[in-house]
């Protein structure tokens, strides 16, 4: 519980300054403690395997991209500002808390409703079939089973997505194309 | 451990965060890690919703045979590890051509304000 | 099986548009030739159709189909003809002969793409006429917008692009509504979504509830009242009229805005009754106001198609007056009169057409006196100013009489109103006629204007034969759709006593009182 | 339940054709485009071939993940369709403008497959990676044509707009992942009947929020702000692409999880539907009227079509879904047919696309002009045109089920729709043409082919729909996934 309270405290306050600092690359820092936290919190669910590639896949690889690019574009002082329209700035900040309070009172109140449900059912089959501790399931042996025997088709579409990304990207940025640029945009 | 409802607010907040964050920013690549965040927030709810499986399966105890139980309890559980794994390569995928659009956008433009990219009104 | 006679009057005009289209778009003459000959060959079609029409008979006749055609939306391919409909049948192909042969010298440009227009719009308006399942006639009453609206607004004058597209949005906003009027009726036919039909002989024979009838009645007559045009609904009609080319203006006006009065005769009353009975007093005020506001309107215009075009306001109210008296003389009257007022108002038209040709002017006050350069143009004139008038001898004498003695059966009140209108048609067109005609001849450029030529005399003749025809011997076709008419009357008003007792009391107690008054007076 | 790979034939398909391009795209040098052109019409041949030869049958394969029913064939149908439509109408253009660029094929060739993953799968997670599969290629297609500012400008806005529905889209997922255990549809649905009252308040919320997700793909009215600017940026055949198969696509998820959630839908949710479904309809004809841009105009067009498919969404069941699915397939095939002769008139480097260049050309082009005019009609809903047929069934879907004032909202809609069509046409036919003459511009035979087959099925479901409609009748009577998987179920 002080585990959770320290985390949660943490990943909201980063999340803030995620989208509130003026820097690109602070906001960029502040996202992988964000990420870091959300793996600690994955720790606290029990969720190992997943929270190592949070911080392998998510804050390693992910968020160096990130850098490199907002290195790589070494932007100027004044794309850091983010206020041009007063009008547009709290409409967003209007809606934003608006999903934000639709979207912690319906959890909150709907996860509240299931929690008064007995658990003796499933408890009992548990126990019946023989299963002494459901926390195995969690292991990266049971995500690996899941993931190629239930999940084999979505496994092999992200195959696909990830190759239809690898297009993309070369097609974004071919040196063929660019060159072309410099005759002349329409 | 925490109850999972803390979890599933918590994930919500961060969630609301990202939306205000994409909202509000003019520069694309806040715009861009903003979006992760909601990602990211979602994932958390995922986890959180995966390990209080047994609570949401007994709701539905009679709608599944006993002897699939441990099956369904094994797929629900993982399969919550397995969603996150897949978000995450979605949002790599999303990532190499985000990132690869912003390059591009900021060499026509010398920018990445998205209001200086603004030839068609918004 | 029997020769599909109507089929092939319907198809007809579209086999000629096929033959155009393989034609070269600098042969000009040919594709003329070609379009005069394929509604010439309709027009005889549609004779031999009336010779052997049986007017004691008052069913469906010449029955095509119905023979499946979209079985998911239970939409048949039928069509049939009965005494409603087969004057409006014949009209269609002779008008628009007498159309097309008009245009030999007045459209000069894009001659294949008017050709193809004229004859996709006969076979449109010829299709509406003698469709017996719903969807088919919508089909056919919307597929004939397009080429009207090409026909205006590619070949039209002045202010053609406005004109166009008011026409279409006018006439498709109440088309619409029917549309959804027409799902409905679709959609009662049956629980069952594999037994629902459009055929109209199966919706014929439907109860409807009088509050249903009520809002069905409104979704169909506003679309027809758009287009006949009642009165608050005919702002598109003088702006059509006038920007039309004298072809599109002689269809528009000759079959056309009959398109509107047919579908109250064919689907409003049989089938929406109560609601008929209902609406009786607001159609016919409608109607009144109509045949006054067009003859006021008409006294005012300065030019001379847009006087024709107001007029067609003042004429369409008589015949919906007519029809809604609901009584025997009255509705026959009416459908003489769409006849009548097909050949005199579309002959107007054609002969604007001939000064303008000349001229390039429609102005009243550009003309004056030019009864003394063209006789027999002025002489052609006159008599079809009469005709439209209602002079006793020619066809609107017929019409006009038959639907005031209809309307005055039913309601005396209505018949004084409407027997002013005709007052003040003379007025207007004499009026017309006197300025344009007769005086001093003193404008230079009219002095040189060349008499009709032999082809628009040609055109000329089969219309002042009409004329005297129907109005010496109007037997022929009474004969044709009296029976029809009265079996319309009862289904109106035996359908009503069956589902509303009282409405039907109030209706035909009023009904006797004013039998007894014309006794009496 | 074995391993059937008949079901996901088409899908292997159109991948190996991907591949294919992808592979023979570094070889080729000399005449690459019409070889890769010829590569793709075979591939998409063949891959809707399979999916004829197994519209009989019906199965799931991959544990329930994946099913074959007549709805996911009929999708099937309707990408390949497109997608052969785009490639024949882009064939020139890309050629012409793009030199020929292989990628432009892959991409396709890879959204469409995720478009089918999104049609024939029945796990949210699936339906969520067929979309990212789908939507990455048209992001980056929407930028393509590289020389335009606005094409990248275009890309960016999809980019962003996209990526945030998606997140909305996972959150939804996850919701009902929470509510039900499950992302399986055939399994929530299975577990429904034990539902009780608890866990319904998160499955509104999870449905909502993919509403909101799904909105954003096609385009429905509050969600709908990027179409006009990825429309107009986006290079022509781009943007005829990305506006009929995705959206059928979103189409068929949200048909697919509305139904299965349609015991939890309340009246009140329903009432947001209507909402949404009047607000899109009025909202996309009202701005589209205004527009000078005719890509402009047609995506303002597209978000209000999206606004007559949702009738159907609301009227939901049986009849909406065969409606709706009619109304995609028609759609489909005149909104890339008014593309293919808008790819002509466009002309080198796109630059006649305002509304006001087209004035004279319907004489200019009499055939391109005939054919501009006979989809427009169509668009706009004109009997004897496809785009009649898909509105009338709608309407009796409507009518059927009591929505009278959706459907009376929806006519005075496509009242207006005339308006801005028509105005085309009148462009077109009856103002002046320019003092300026653009050059002379012939179809090449690809783009005629596309024209033609689109022209030829515009008039062939406008006057005898009779098979396609049974088609659609039949599609929807696979609406009701758990009883669908209990006949495969049974049947073995």
């Amino acid at each position: 519980m002080v585990i959770f309270a320290i985390l949660a405290l943490i990943s909201m306050f980063a999340a803030l300054m995620v989208v509130t600092r003026k820097s690109a690359l602070a906001s960029a820092i502040y996202l992988i403690l964000v990420m870091c936290c959300i793996a600690g919190l994955f720790v606290t669910l029990g969720a190992l395997f997943i929270a190592a590639l949070q911080v392998i896949v998510y804050a390693g690889a992910i968020m160096v991209l990130v850098i490199f690019v907002i290195m790589l574009l070494n932007l100027r002082k004044d794309e850091f500002g983010f206020d041009t329209k007063t009008l547009q700035k709290y409409l967003g900040f209007a809606f934003a808390a608006l999903i934000l309070i639709q979207a912690v009172f319906i959890t909150g109140w709907a996860m509240k409703d299931y929690t008064d449900i007995p658990e003796k059912d499933i408890s009992e089959i548990v126990e019946s079939e023989g299963i002494e501790s459901i926390d195995e399931y969690l292991s990266a042996e049971s995500v690996a089973e899941t993931l190629f025997k239930k999940f084999a088709y979505p496994f092999e579409v992200t195959s696909v997505l990830l190759l239809t990304a690898i297009v993309g990207a070369l097609v974004v940025s071919k040196k063929r194309l660019l060159e072309e640029d410099e005759e002349g945009e329409i | 451990m925490a109850p999972v409802e803390y979890y599933i607010i918590l994930s919500a907040i961060l969630f609301g965060i990202g939306v205000w964050g994409v909202l509000k920013s003019r520069n694309a690549i806040v715009i861009f890690m903003s979006i992760e965040l909601m990602l990211n927030a979602v994932n958390l709810s995922i986890v959180a919703f995966a390990s209080n499986i047994k609570t949401v399966l007994s709701q539905f105890i009679t709608a599944i045979p006993p002897q699939r139980i441990p099956e369904v309890l094994q797929t629900s559980i993982a399969s919550g590890q397995v969603f996150v794994l897949l978000v995450m390569t979605v949002a790599a995928a999303e990532a190499a051509v985000g990132l690869a659009i912003i390059i591009s956008i900021f060499r026509a433009k010398d920018s990445v304000n998205v209001d200086n990219v603004n030839i068609m009104k918004w | 099986m029997e020769w599909p006679i109507l089929t092939w009057i319907v198809f007809l005009p579209l086999l000629g548009c096929l033959v155009i289209l393989l034609l070269d778009k600098t042969w000009h003459n040919a594709i003329r030739w070609t379009a005069l000959i394929a509604t010439s060959v309709d027009f005889i079609l549609t004779i031999i159709l009336f010779c052997k029409f049986d007017g004691s008979n008052t069913d469906m006749q010449f029955v095509v189909g119905p023979f499946p055609w979209i079985e998911s939306l239970g939409v048949t391919f039928s069509l049939g003809v009965d005494g409603i409909a087969i004057l409006l049948v014949i009209l269609t192909p002779f008008l628009t002969a007498i159309a097309i042969a008009s245009t030999w010298t007045s459209i000069t440009e894009k001659v294949k793409g008017f050709m193809i227009s004229m004859l996709l719009l006969q076979t449109g308006m010829l299709g509406v006429f003698v469709a017996t399942d719903l969807f088919l006639f919508y089909i056919f009453w919307e597929v004939m917008l397009i080429p009207m609206y090409f026909m205006i607004g590619i070949w039209g004058g002045g202010r053609k692009i406005y004109a166009a597209v008011k026409f279409v949005l006018f006439t498709m906003f109440g088309s619409l509504l029917m549309l959804l009027a027409i799902i409905k009726l679709y959609v009662m036919t049956s629980p069952d979504p594999l037994l629902r039909t459009t055929d109209l002989m199966t919706i014929l024979n439907m109860k409807i509830t009088p509050d249903l009838q009520v809002w069905l009645f409104l979704a169909f007559a506003l679309a027809f009242a758009i287009k006949v045009p009642l009165f608050p609904f005919h702002t598109w009609l003088p702006d059509a009229h006038v920007e039309a080319p004298t072809a599109g203006s002689v269809i528009l006006a000759g079959v056309l805005l009959k398109m509107g009065t047919y579908g109250f005769l064919r689907f409003c009353l049989p089938l929406f009754p109560d609601a008929t009975l209902q609406f009786v007093p607001l159609i016919s005020i409608l109607s009144l106001i109509g045949i006054t506001y067009g003859a006021l309107i008409s006294m005012v215009q300065k030019d001379v198609k847009s006087l024709v075009a107001y007029s067609s306001v003042a004429h369409l109210g008589f015949v919906m007056l007519g029809m809604f008296a609901l009584t025997t003389q009255g509705v026959t009257g009416s459908i003489l009169q769409m006849i009548n007022h097909g050949i005199a108002t579309g002959a107007l038209f054609f002969l604007v057409g001939v000064i303008y040709e000349r001229r390039h002017t429609r102005l009243i006050s550009d003309f004056g006196g030019i009864a003394h350069v063209m006789p027999l143009y002025a002489t052609i004139f006159m008599i079809v100013t009469l005709a439209s008038i209602g002079l006793p001898g020619t066809n609107g004498f017929v019409g006009e009489f038959l639907i005031l003695l209809g309307t005055f059966k039913a309601n005396p009140v209505y018949a004084v109103i409407g027997t002013a209108g005709i007052v003040l048609a003379a007025v207007y067109m004499l009026w017309m006629v006197q300025r344009v005609f007769f005086g001093k001849c003193d404008k230079e450029e009219n002095r040189k204007m060349a008499d009709m030529n032999c082809r628009e005399a040609f055109i000329a003749l089969p219309i002042v034969i009409m004329i005297f025809w129907i109005g010496i011997y109007p037997k022929t076709f009474i004969d044709k759709i009296e029976p029809s008419v009265k079996k319309v009357i009862e289904t109106v008003k035996s359908k009503a006593l069956a589902g509303d007792e009282a409405a039907f009391e109030v209706y035909n107690s009023s009904f006797e009182n004013a039998r007894e008054k014309g006794k009496s007076e | 339940m074995g391993f059937n790979w008949t079901i996901i034939a088409p899908e292997i398909a159109v991948l190996v054709t991907g591949f294919v391009i992808l592979v023979s795209g570094l070889f080729l040098k000399k005449g690459r485009n019409s070889i890769l052109t010829a590569v793709s019409f075979i591939g998409i041949l063949v891959a809707l071939g399979l999916t004829f030869k197994s519209f009989s049958l019906t199965d799931v394969s991959f544990q329930g993940i994946v099913i074959g029913d007549r709805i996911a064939f009929f999708f099937k149908i309707i990408f390949c369709l497109g997608t052969l439509l785009t490639i024949f109408a882009a064939s020139t253009y890309v050629g012409r403008e793009l030199k020929g660029l292989s990628e432009f094929y892959i991409l396709v060739f890879f959204a469409t497959f995720g478009m089918m993953v999104m049609a024939s799968s029945t796990d949210l997670i699936t339906i969520f990676l067929g979309l990212e599969v789908m939507s990455i290629p048209l992001y980056v297609l929407a930028g393509i044509y590289r020389k335009r500012l606005r094409s990248r400008e275009a890309s960016m806005k999809y980019f962003f707009l996209g990526a945030f529905a998606s997140g909305f889209f996972l959150y939804g997922i996850a919701l009902i992942f929470g509510a039900y255990g499950s992302t399986n549809l055939i399994e929530i649905s299975s577990r429904f009947s034990f539902a009780g009252g608890a866990s319904t308040f998160l499955a509104l919320a999870g449905i909502a929020l993919i509403l909101i997700g799904l909105g954003f793909k096609v385009a429905i009215a509050p969600f709908h702000m990027w179409a006009p600017d990825v429309y107009e940026g986006a290079p022509a055949p781009a943007t005829a692409f990305m506006s009929a198969g995705p959206k059928a696509a979103g189409f068929a998820a949200l048909f697919r999880i509305f139904t299965v959630f349609a015991p939890v839908l309340n009246d009140k949710f329903t009432s947001i539907l209507w909402i949404l479904c009047v607000l899109t309809m009025t909202w996309g004809n009202v701005l589209a009227i205004s527009q000078k841009n005719i890509k402009r105009m047609l995506a303002y067009s597209s978000i209000a079509h999206a606004g007559y498919v949702m009738i159907a969404l609301v009227v939901g069941g049986k009849t909406g879904f065969s409606a709706a699915m009619f109304y995609l397939l028609v759609y489909t095939i005149i909104n890339i047919g008014a593309f293919a002769v808008i790819i002509l008139f466009a002309g080198r480097e796109e630059k006649f696309e305002n509304i006001s260049d087209y004035a004279g050309f319907g004489f200019r082009y009499p055939f391109a002009g005939i054919a501009l005019t006979i989809f427009m009609l169509a668009l706009a809903g004109i009997p004897a045109t496809a785009g009649f047929v898909g509105k009338y069934k709608i309407f009796i879907a409507a009518l059927n089920s009591g929505y009278i004032w959706l459907a009376v909202i929806g006519v005075i809609n496509s009242l207006i729709s005339v308006w801005y069509y028509i105005y085309v046409v009148v462009t077109m036919y009856m103002k002046p043409a320019e003092a300026e003459h653009p050059p002379a511009m012939a179809f090449s035979p690809t783009l005629l082919v596309a024209v033609l087959i689109a022209l030829i099925l515009t008039l062939q479901l406008g006057i005898f729909p009779e098979s396609y409609l049974k088609f659609s009748d039949l599609a929807g009577e696979h609406v009701n996934l758990i009883t669908v998987f209990q006949s495969i179920f049974n049947s073995m």
